[in-house]
């Protein structure tokens, strides 16, 4: 079973492409049957995963398998499939997550007039994700990192009747491309420079390139998809936005598979990093930074989606972070407990959402707590796991990344990342404690959801609650001894680990204090500290200096251009122009628009041209022996 | 299911097609005509009184009839000549209602087709001229 | 700007699909039809002028040759005019028998529409089986009053001739074999997916636009309007009888058509209770020898199976009419197809044309 | 029974071994075997269609409970042989204002690649006329000309009806080529030729509609189709084109589309059994027996379709071709291709 | 006498200017799409005659032929399609009145 | 294409001097008379009673007659099943021209005969005999599907026999 | 004289007389006629030069798909009358001459040009090596000529139906 898993990895994403195609010819017109069935191929990729997971954790060994998809003279491309733990860890992640999300959508979804697309675009995201994770090339996980950015753009889209939608999907759409395109650069210069785009071979050859300097070039464009794909700093301002899609796409796109991608590839193409150590800090900073930056945008939200979408940027750039300063382990295992733990919080945002019909302020919430049992205590679980408490699954791995940057040097970032474990836990136990604990408000009548959603909703926080335990540094085959980069170490700071519960901790507490018991109050702290807390409200009016960007820098160019365009240029075509006319004033007898008349010019030229050659000049050989040569 | 249609109809076809026939072989056979059938005209000259009613009550002046005065004391009227001029009857039946005697009836037969039109009409009744 | 000329094609008068000498001239672009003109009078055969020259009585079998499909309600309507018109008691017994007798024709009728659909649909089978059906109609009719088609069989006040012994017993047979040929049909036509493609949702007629052409009958019925003299006018003895008016409402091609067959439902429940019910007694009630009508004017309608059907009399006194005017309902219901026909394809018009089931010798009269 | 499963090998082996004897050279002799065989397809296509032409009455009436015709001979049989004697005596008309050479070489030519067809068809074992390689596709080639004949015919007459009805054949033929064309090719897939008797050979254990059910069907629908018969007689449409493009055809030029109706259909039907049913092969009877009753038993599917449907309009016509069959085939092929694949895998 | 491949080149030049004539002197502009299908034609029987007789081995020839055809069939869809456009236009498919490209 | 034979009275004069000529001409009457191709064409009741004669009971095709053709150039008999009036007069006669030779025509009904029940009629023509030359005429009102079968043996008899057409006088009756 | 020469001479005779009758025969649809009889020919030389699965090609596109479009073609431009419909345009002596000349430097060329034939058979079926060329060698060709199919095709349906106006 699981060698067969592991040698016929394709067919992993190939059945939730099976059920994409069976949906949209033939079962577009039964809405359950196209539910059953996307669920049932995603359910097959998921025990296929399995399938590997166990294969991988027997033997934990790099398996490709590759086909020639097209090849001429200096380029070969293959197809094939890469599975080592890592992406053996990113199917089980992926199938399992997409799973849960689509059997939860079918309560969510229900009575939706897109049903049917709406799975539809699930399975075709779930096939592209999963052949991302699988690809053994550059080139084949371009084209699949392409493909699940074009399904984010169709699910943020879904409810394409609404303005604020439509501009969303397009925002994401078009912020992607920028990053994109410096990814794609990248590759045309792994392919120029190494004449290989395969990951194997492209690791064996790294290392023993010399022109450091470019690179660093190659790989900062590299880094440039990341940063579009996992929303680190400038181009991060799409996926808050992309939450107008439906929520079950916000916790499967928007917080658990997609946005990892980026982290994903940077674990992928790690060895490409690791040769150049500038690159490697960039990434480290521009982590830290997103992290701290995000963490400090989401204590001021209202929208308990956008909460949610900057705490997921902020736990991408500790992801980053970590791969930035050499913790690949700590990366991805933060990456696999975020996974859990944040579309869990996401489900249930979802199914609050959903109790109370299409309401997101946190503020128009409160009292759901004894309405919605399950819910609540999921999303408290959750959150606790988010804000790193012992021993649930967000400790673990923040301990990871925090032990990580201190061990590596990076004591700024360690110092950063500890205030953003801080500002998370306030920020998430501000939502719990305002939207589940807060004033009931009379205009509610929330009620729990359905079964279909809260059994992933419970199974996500079984996750949550033991899924960090595989990484604990006591054990002696623990996550660490599967992924790794270099060599595997264990290793583990008690003081770390207290530092960031205690900080955690504090942080629950001020929250406590300011939205639970109201003891300190919020709106003096935000009056006394109104510039910041604007900026912050504004999301540092990063949205604003774009549009400002755009308006002025590129428009103000554009209106540059124009002039030189309209008096420079065009005077001196027009100039010429004039000059022509006149001229042609002259010549214009000849045409006498009769195609027929220009044809037999043609041909008259031909024959005389052909004659003087052959008359002129005989040993052209026009007349002799052409063949004969 | 599409297509169920089309195979109903290919059952009903084919069980028709090793099914027995209908058809009554006219020529040999002949069909089986109820009492009431309207036919051609019969007349029977023995019992006619000459009383016109039949002539009177024809949508399409069919009947013509001519007779004279005669017999015992001269008054009566002597049927000489009765003929139904077929080509314009609509077989209503109304000379049949209208006869007193009964001496019109329907017949059974119906075939008459003939090579020329005048062979339709139909002289029924022709006194024979004494020389 | 000049476009492409226009091309004419002309349906008739010899022409396969028409219903008799009906001759229709179609524009077509491509193969959707723009415009539609009629030209009737090929049958014209002045049967309102004969009527002046002809007694009351003389012209009942006349009104058989109107609508050849239909004779008996066309008897029936007539006869009922000069009842009306002159206050004669018609005994009951034959009351019954006219109604036995025009649902029969109705049904007759209804048959040759689904036989002339389904041959202008190319299904020939098919409408050998219908006539097969309409066959032992016939057989009873001819059992009845010696003819197939042409019966001139009700007089003024009354009925020619009583029912013969066995038609009673071969009545009901007919009438309880009848629904399962009817499913043969079923199968074969109405089922059968390019039949449906090709009348449903085909030449769709609004109810208002229906009520405006002054159309009646199936075709309005099919269209959604439950109108039907019958009911509304209850005339003879039909409302003595428990039967429902059936009604559909997409007023395509396929509605009508299945209207046909929901109608002959219906007169086969009206036949029975009709046999059930038979008195006995006279056929005929006290008329006098020489029908002579009283100066003055009446219209009477009765429900042929095409539609309403109307006779006008205009009377000066004398044993014959001095004016008669029939208002047939095939010839206001063809008065929409122009309009109906417009915009479908020239294949549309075919099927269109025998959904509305006229019958020339009625049309032109 | 040896004897039977050889007679007309034997024949022509008897006729070689003859004019060997004359000491005439080989190419003549088979020049002459050739001819021989020609006149002998000849002399069957007229036997065919005149069977054929009282069968499909007798069948139309069969299904609608009567006998059809029976007067002339045993069951009617020489029932078409009167109207061939009819349509001979008939008045050749050409209309003053129909282009007269068009007119009058259309029915011929429409004829012509009607028999052209029955070139390469194996009739029994070693029965092949002319054994191609491309058999297949001449098949194909050689009806699409009936198309041109047809415009020819529609055009030829000037007549409003057989011109609109002329557009109508061509629209259909070309539409249904396509499906045709690309229904066979699964079969051709597999065997792996498009040599007739090669595709016939193939199918000594197992007959291909085994394989390829959905291609048959197909192929059914789009033959019918392409000779114009059945639930697609269009063209002919006589409800609203009264006889389409035979409008102005009388007599023996109107029975000549007829006959290669007729021939068409028994070409089509004989394409069909070599394709899917196994060509000649058989048990017990001789093979060219088993061909014949196999393309009769097609030609009897054919009619009774064509008795129990009713037309089907133009457009839906076109957007079943278009829109259900060219992407049924297409999917077909696929499916024809990644089976083979999986079992040429399996194979190893 | 033995065919050669001068015979086969000779009649296709023949048969090509046949057809160039067709395309520069007709006025009607369906002959002119007739005459570019000679031409086309033309090519193809050398495509083919080069091969047989220079070549016979590989069918490289034949290949190009039947590329030479499905080009001659994009050519036509769209060569007619263009023509019925102008005609219903200008009711007109005579050559000389398609000159609206002229200044 | 086709071998063009006068009319049979014509042909008699021929008959005396080409025996061949006699035999093929006999051959082609005995296939013109068992294959009469009627045209679809009908215009009142009679037309139902044609078309009932077609079917299963009745079933015309038991004499090869049941190929009724939409086209007149491939009918080779009109059977008139109605009144003919003014306004179809043209049509009726242009229809009937539009038929190849040899063409035979049936007048069915007494409509088509004299005019029949319309003879006070302004616009119906006393019999299409007026204007086309009638081979059987057969009376009726209409007449019933086996007179009908009956009127195309008559026609069948005539086709083969055409001395026997002869008028036999009224007397005779 | 082989029976292969009598019948090369044939159709090379049947194949000029129908070209020359297309550009001479004054109703159009003759002249398309003429065309397809030409094309005709043309595949029966392409069986003479054993090119069996082209001359079916031949056949099957150009007369049966072409040689129609064509036909219909004139029959949809042209309903009346359609004599005087193929007529040359005032420049057809020159263009006569000019071809003329080409056709005179064609000849020259070709027999002065000393070809190198190779004496190989042809192979018994080019049906397999045409696919496999197809797809290997060739196969980027292949491509692109379905993709110009392709256009074609979208070209003449929108070319026909007039591209719809965007709301």
């Amino acid at each position: 079973m699981t060698q067969f898993a592991i040698d016929n990895s394709w067919l992993i994403p190939f059945m939730p492409a099976l059920a994409f195609i069976m949906i949209v010819f033939f079962l577009r017109k039964a809405p359950q049957a196209s539910a059953l069935f996307s669920i049932a191929c995603i359910f097959t990729s998921f025990v296929l995963a399995l399938g590997v997971v166990g294969g991988i954790l027997a033997n934990p060994t790099t398996t490709e398998h590759s086909v020639t998809w097209f090849s001429m003279p200096g380029v070969s491309l293959e197809m094939g499939t890469l599975i080592d733990p890592i992406s053996g860890m990113m199917v089980f992640v992926v199938t399992l997550i997409a799973l849960l999300v689509q059997i939860y959508s079918i309560g969510y979804m229900e009575n939706d007039p897109g049903y049917s697309t709406y799975f539809a675009y699930q399975s075709l995201f779930a096939m592209s994700m999963l052949g991302l994770v699988v690809s053994n090339n550059f080139l084949q996980m371009f084209v699949f990192w392409e493909l699940v950015g074009l399904c984010s753009y169709l699910l943020i889209g879904f409810w394409f009747y609404k303005h604020s939608a439509r501009e969303a999907a397009k925002k994401a759409f078009i912020t992607n491309r920028v990053g994109d395109f410096g990814f794609l650069l990248g590759i045309l210069f792994l392919q120029i420079l190494f004449g290989t785009l395969n990951f194997t071979d492209l690791a064996d050859i790294i290392p023993t390139y010399t022109n450091i300097g470019l690179l660093t070039v190659v790989a900062l464009l590299v880094f440039a998809g990341p940063i579009g794909k996992s929303g680190q700093f400038p181009l991060h301002v799409w996926l808050p936005d992309a939450m107008e899609g439906p929520t079950p796409v916000s916790a499967l796109i928007h917080a658990a598979t997609m946005v990892v991608a980026g982290v994903y590839l940077i674990a992928r193409a790690f060895f490409l990093f690791v040769a150049v150590p500038n690159a490697l800090m960039v990434i480290a900073y521009v982590g830290g930074f997103t992290a701290f930056f995000a963490a400090t945008i989401a204590i001021t939200q209202n929208d308990i989606k956008r909460i949610l979408a900057y705490s997921t940027l902020s736990q991408l750039g500790y992801m980053v972070m970590a791969l930035g300063v050499g913790g690949l382990t700590a990366s991805m295992f933060h990456l696999m407990t975020h996974a859990f733990f944040k579309a869990l919080l996401f489900l249930g945002a979802g199914s609050v959402i959903h109790a109370l019909h299409n309401k997101q302020d946190i503020w128009e919430m409160g009292g759901l707590a004894p309405k919605m049992p399950v819910t609540t205590k999921t999303f408290v679980i959750a959150a606790l796991a988010l804000a790193g408490i012992f021993p649930l699954a967000g400790f673990w791995s923040k301990d990871e990344i925090l032990l990580a940057a201190l061990s590596n040097g990076y004591t700024g970032l360690y110092l950063i990342g500890t205030f953003v474990a801080f500002l998370t836990a306030f920020y998430m136990f501000r939502l719990v404690f305002v939207a589940f604990y807060g004033e009931p408000n009379p205009e509610n009548h929330p009620h729990e959801s359905p079964k279909v959603m809260t059994v992933p909703l419970i199974v996500l926080a079984c996750l949550s609650v033991v899924g960090g335990l595989v990484g604990m540094p006591w054990l002696k085959t623990n996550f660490g001894s599967y992924i790794y980069f270099g060599e595997a170490h264990h290793g583990y700071s008690l003081s770390i680990m207290l530092t960031s519960t205690l900080v955690a901790l504090a942080g629950i507490y001020l929250a406590y204090l300011m939205y639970y018991k109201k003891t300190i109050s919020a709106e003096a702290i935000a009056h006394r500290f109104q510039p910041i807390y604007k900026l912050l409200y504004n999301k540092y009016y990063i949205d604003e200096i774009y549009q400002w960007f755009i308006n002025r820098v590129v428009d103000g160019a554009g209106r540059v251009a124009y002039w030189v365009d309209l008096y420079v240029v065009d005077g001196v075509v027009n100039g010429l122009a004039n000059g022509t006319k006149w001229g042609g004033y002259l010549v214009r007898y000849l045409q006498t628009g009769q195609t027929q008349h220009y044809g037999m010019v043609l041909i008259a030229a031909v024959v005389v041209i052909v004659i003087l050659l052959g008359l002129i000049d005989p040993s052209m050989g026009i007349f002799a022996g052409g063949g004969a040569k | 299911m599409y297509g169920e249609g089309l195979i109903k109809g290919l059952r009903v076809t084919l069980k028709h097609f090793f099914g027995p026939h209908l058809t009554q072989y006219y020529p040999e056979e002949r069909p089986i005509l109820p009492p009431r059938f309207h036919g051609f005209l019969a007349f029977d000259p023995e019992n006619c009184i000459v009383c016109g009613l039949c002539q009177t009550a024809c949508p399409n002046r069919v009947i013509s009839l001519k007779s004279e005065k005669g017999g015992e004391d001269g008054k009566k009227r002597i049927l000489t000549e009765y003929v139904l001029d077929f080509r314009y009857c609509m077989f209503c039946g109304l000379c049949i209602e209208a006869c007193p005697k009964g001496c019109l009836k329907f017949t059974h037969e119906f075939e008459k087709a003939t090579y020329h039109p005048d062979e339709i009409s139909q002289v029924m009744f022709r006194k024979k001229v004494e020389e | 700007m000049p476009r492409t000329q226009e091309l004419n094609l002309n349906m008739g008068p010899q022409h396969p699909s028409t219903h008799g000498v009906f001759r229709c001239v179609i524009t077509p672009d491509g193969e959707t039809v723009t415009r539609v003109e009629n030209h009737i009078g090929y049958l014209h055969r002045g049967i309102e002028k004969i009527a002046e020259s002809k007694t009351y009585p003389q012209f009942i079998p006349y009104t058989d040759r109107m609508d050849y499909l239909c004779s008996m309600v066309y008897n029936q309507g007539y006869v009922e005019t000069i009842e009306k018109m002159l206050g004669i008691e018609v005994p009951e017994r034959a009351e019954y028998i006219r109604v036995i007798m025009a649902e029969l024709s109705r049904i007759a009728s209804h048959l040759v529409m689904v036989a002339t659909m389904a041959i202008d649909l190319a299904g020939t089978s098919n409408w050998m089986y219908c006539f097969r059906e309409r066959e032992k109609i016939l057989d009873l009719f001819e059992m009845t009053c010696g003819s197939r088609m042409t019966f001139s069989y009700m007089r003024i006040g009354g009925v020619a001739e009583d029912l013969p012994e066995e038609f009673i017993p071969a009545c009901r047979k007919f009438i309880n074999e009848f629904p399962e040929k009817m499913n043969e049909v079923h199968e074969l036509l109405t089922g059968n997916e390019i039949f449906q493609a090709r009348t449903k949702g085909i030449g769709i007629l609004p109810p208002d636009m229906a009520v405006a052409y002054g159309v009646t009958g199936p075709n309005l019925r099919a269209s959604g309007v439950p109108y039907d003299v019958r009911k509304n006018q209850p005339y003879s003895i039909y409302d003595r009888f428990d039967f429902k008016l059936p009604v559909r409402f997409n007023g395509d091609c396929f509605d009508r058509y299945l209207l046909r067959f929901d109608e002959m439902e219906q007169s086969c429940r009206i036949i029975e209770q009709a046999l059930d019910s038979l008195p006995e007694g006279e056929i005929k009630g006290k008329v006098p020898k020489m029908i002579k009508i009283p100066p003055g004017e009446i219209y009477h309608q009765v429900e042929s199976s095409k539609g309403a059907l109307g006779f006008f009399l205009v009377s000066d006194g004398s044993n014959k009419p001095y004016r008669l005017h029939v208002r047939g309902p095939s010839f206001v219901n063809m008065g929409v197809f122009p309009e109906l026909a417009k915009g479908w394809k020239i294949q549309d018009v075919i099927s269109i044309l025998a959904s509305l089931d006229p019958v020339l010798g009625e049309v032109d009269r | 029974m040896e004897l039977l499963e050889r007679l007309f090998v034997n024949i022509a082996g008897l006729a070689r071994t003859l004019m060997a004897g004359w000491s005439l050279p080989n190419s003549i002799i088979e020049l002459v075997v050739l001819i021989l065989g020609i006149i002998a397809i000849i002399g069957l296509i007229i036997v065919d269609a005149i069977i054929l032409v009282w069968l499909e009455r007798k069948i139309a009436g069969f299904i609608q409970e009567r006998p059809g015709p029976n007067r002339l001979g045993p069951a009617g049989v020489f029932q078409t042989i009167a109207d061939t004697f009819k349509l001979l005596g008939k008045e050749d008309v050409i209309p003053r204002s129909a282009d007269r050479w068009v007119f009058r070489l259309a029915p011929p030519l429409v004829f012509v690649p009607a028999i052209m067809l029955y070139a390469v068809i194996p009739f029994g074992k070693d029965m092949v006329p002319v054994d191609l390689n491309v058999g297949l596709f001449y098949c194909f080639s050689i009806a699409s000309l009936g198309t041109m004949s047809f415009l020819m015919a529609g055009w030829g007459s000037h007549n409003k009806y057989s011109l609109l009805g002329g557009m109508r054949t061509v629209a259909q033929m070309i539409s249904y080529e396509i499906p045709l064309l690309l229904s066979v090719l699964g079969v051709v897939m597999i065997v792996g030729s498009l040599n007739l008797s090669d595709i016939v050979a193939a199918q000594k254990n197992v007959w291909f509609i085994i394989i390829q059910p959905v291609a048959f069907i197909i192929y059914l629908i789009a033959a019918t189709a392409e000779l114009n018969r059945g639930p697609f007689d269009l063209p002919e449409g006589e409800q609203e084109l009264v006889a389409g493009v035979y409008t102005e055809f009388s007599g023996m030029r109107w029975a000549l589309f007829f006959l290669a109706e007729y021939t068409n259909m028994v070409a089509t039907a004989a394409i069909a059994v070599t394709l899917f049913f196994g060509g000649w092969h058989g048990p017990w009877l001789p093979s060219w027996m088993w061909f014949f009753l196999k393309v009769y038993l097609i030609i009897f599917f054919f009619m009774v379709i064509k008795w129990t449907y009713p037309r089907i309009r133009v457009d839906h016509l076109m957007h079943f071709g278009w829109k259900f069959l060219i992407p049924l085939s297409l999917a077909n092929l696929l499916l024809t291709g990644v089976g083979i694949e999986i079992y040429r895998f399996m194979r190893g | 006498m033995i065919i050669t491949l001068n015979h086969y080149l000779l009649l296709a030049a023949m048969l090509f200017c046949i057809g160039l004539y067709a395309a520069l002197a007709k006025k009607n502009a369906i002959s002119i799409l007739m005459g570019i299908e000679l031409m086309l034609n033309a090519c193809i029987i050398n495509l083919v005659a080069f091969n047989r007789f220079m070549a016979p081995d590989m069918v490289v020839g034949h290949v190009f032929g039947i590329f030479v055809i499905a080009l001659a069939a994009a050519e036509v869809a769209v060569g007619l399609a263009l023509v019925l456009t102008v005609y219903r236009d200008l009711l007109s498919v005579n050559i000389d009145d398609f000159n609206w490209l002229k200044w | 294409m086709g071998i063009n034979v006068e009319q049979p009275a014509d042909a008699k004069q021929l008959l005396k001097h080409n025996i061949i000529l006699t035999s093929i001409e006999k051959v082609l009457n005995w296939g013109r008379a068992h294959s009469l191709w009627p045209l679809t064409f009908g215009i009142a009741c009679c037309a139902i009673e044609m078309m009932s004669t077609t079917n299963s009971r009745y079933d015309l095709s038991r004499f090869g007659s049941e190929l009724f053709r939409p086209s007149p150039r491939q009918a080779d008999l009109i059977i008139i099943p109605g009144s003919v009036n003014k306004k179809l007069q043209p049509l009726v006669e242009r229809v009937y021209n539009q038929m190849a030779d040899p063409k035979y025509v049936i007048a069915m009904g007494n409509c088509a005969i004299s005019g029949g029940p319309y003879r006070d009629s302004y616009t119906v023509l006393p019999g299409v005999n007026t204007f086309l030359p009638v081979d059987v005429y057969i009376p009726g009102c209409p007449p019933r599907p086996e007179a009908l079968i009956d009127g195309v043996l008559k026609l069948r008899e005539r086709i083969m026999h055409p001395e026997r057409a002869v008028k036999v006088s009224q007397d005779e009756q | 004289m082989s029976v292969s020469t009598i019948v090369f001479w044939i159709i090379a005779a049947v194949v000029l007389g129908s070209a020359i009758s297309v550009v001479t025969a004054q109703n159009l649809v003759h002249a398309a006629l003429f065309m397809v009889l030409t094309f005709f020919g043309v595949s029966g030389l392409y069986v003479l030069l054993e090119a069996d699965f082209l001359a079916v090609v031949q056949i099957l596109i150009y007369v049966g798909a072409i040689a129609v479009l064509i036909v219909f073609g004139v029959m949809l431009t042209q309903r009346k009358g359609m004599e005087e419909t193929n007529v040359s345009s005032s420049h057809k002596w020159v263009t006569g001459i000019l071809v003329t000349i080409l056709m005179v430097g064609f000849a020259y060329a070709v027999t002065r040009t000393p070809w190198q034939v190779s004496d190989h058979a042809a192979p018994e079926s080019t049906v397999g090596l045409i696919g496999e060329l197809m797809l290997t060698r060739f196969v980027i060709p292949f491509e692109i000529v379905g993709i110009l199919l392709l256009v074609a095709v979208l070209g003449a349906i929108i070319l026909t139906k007039g591209a719809r106006r965007l709301p």
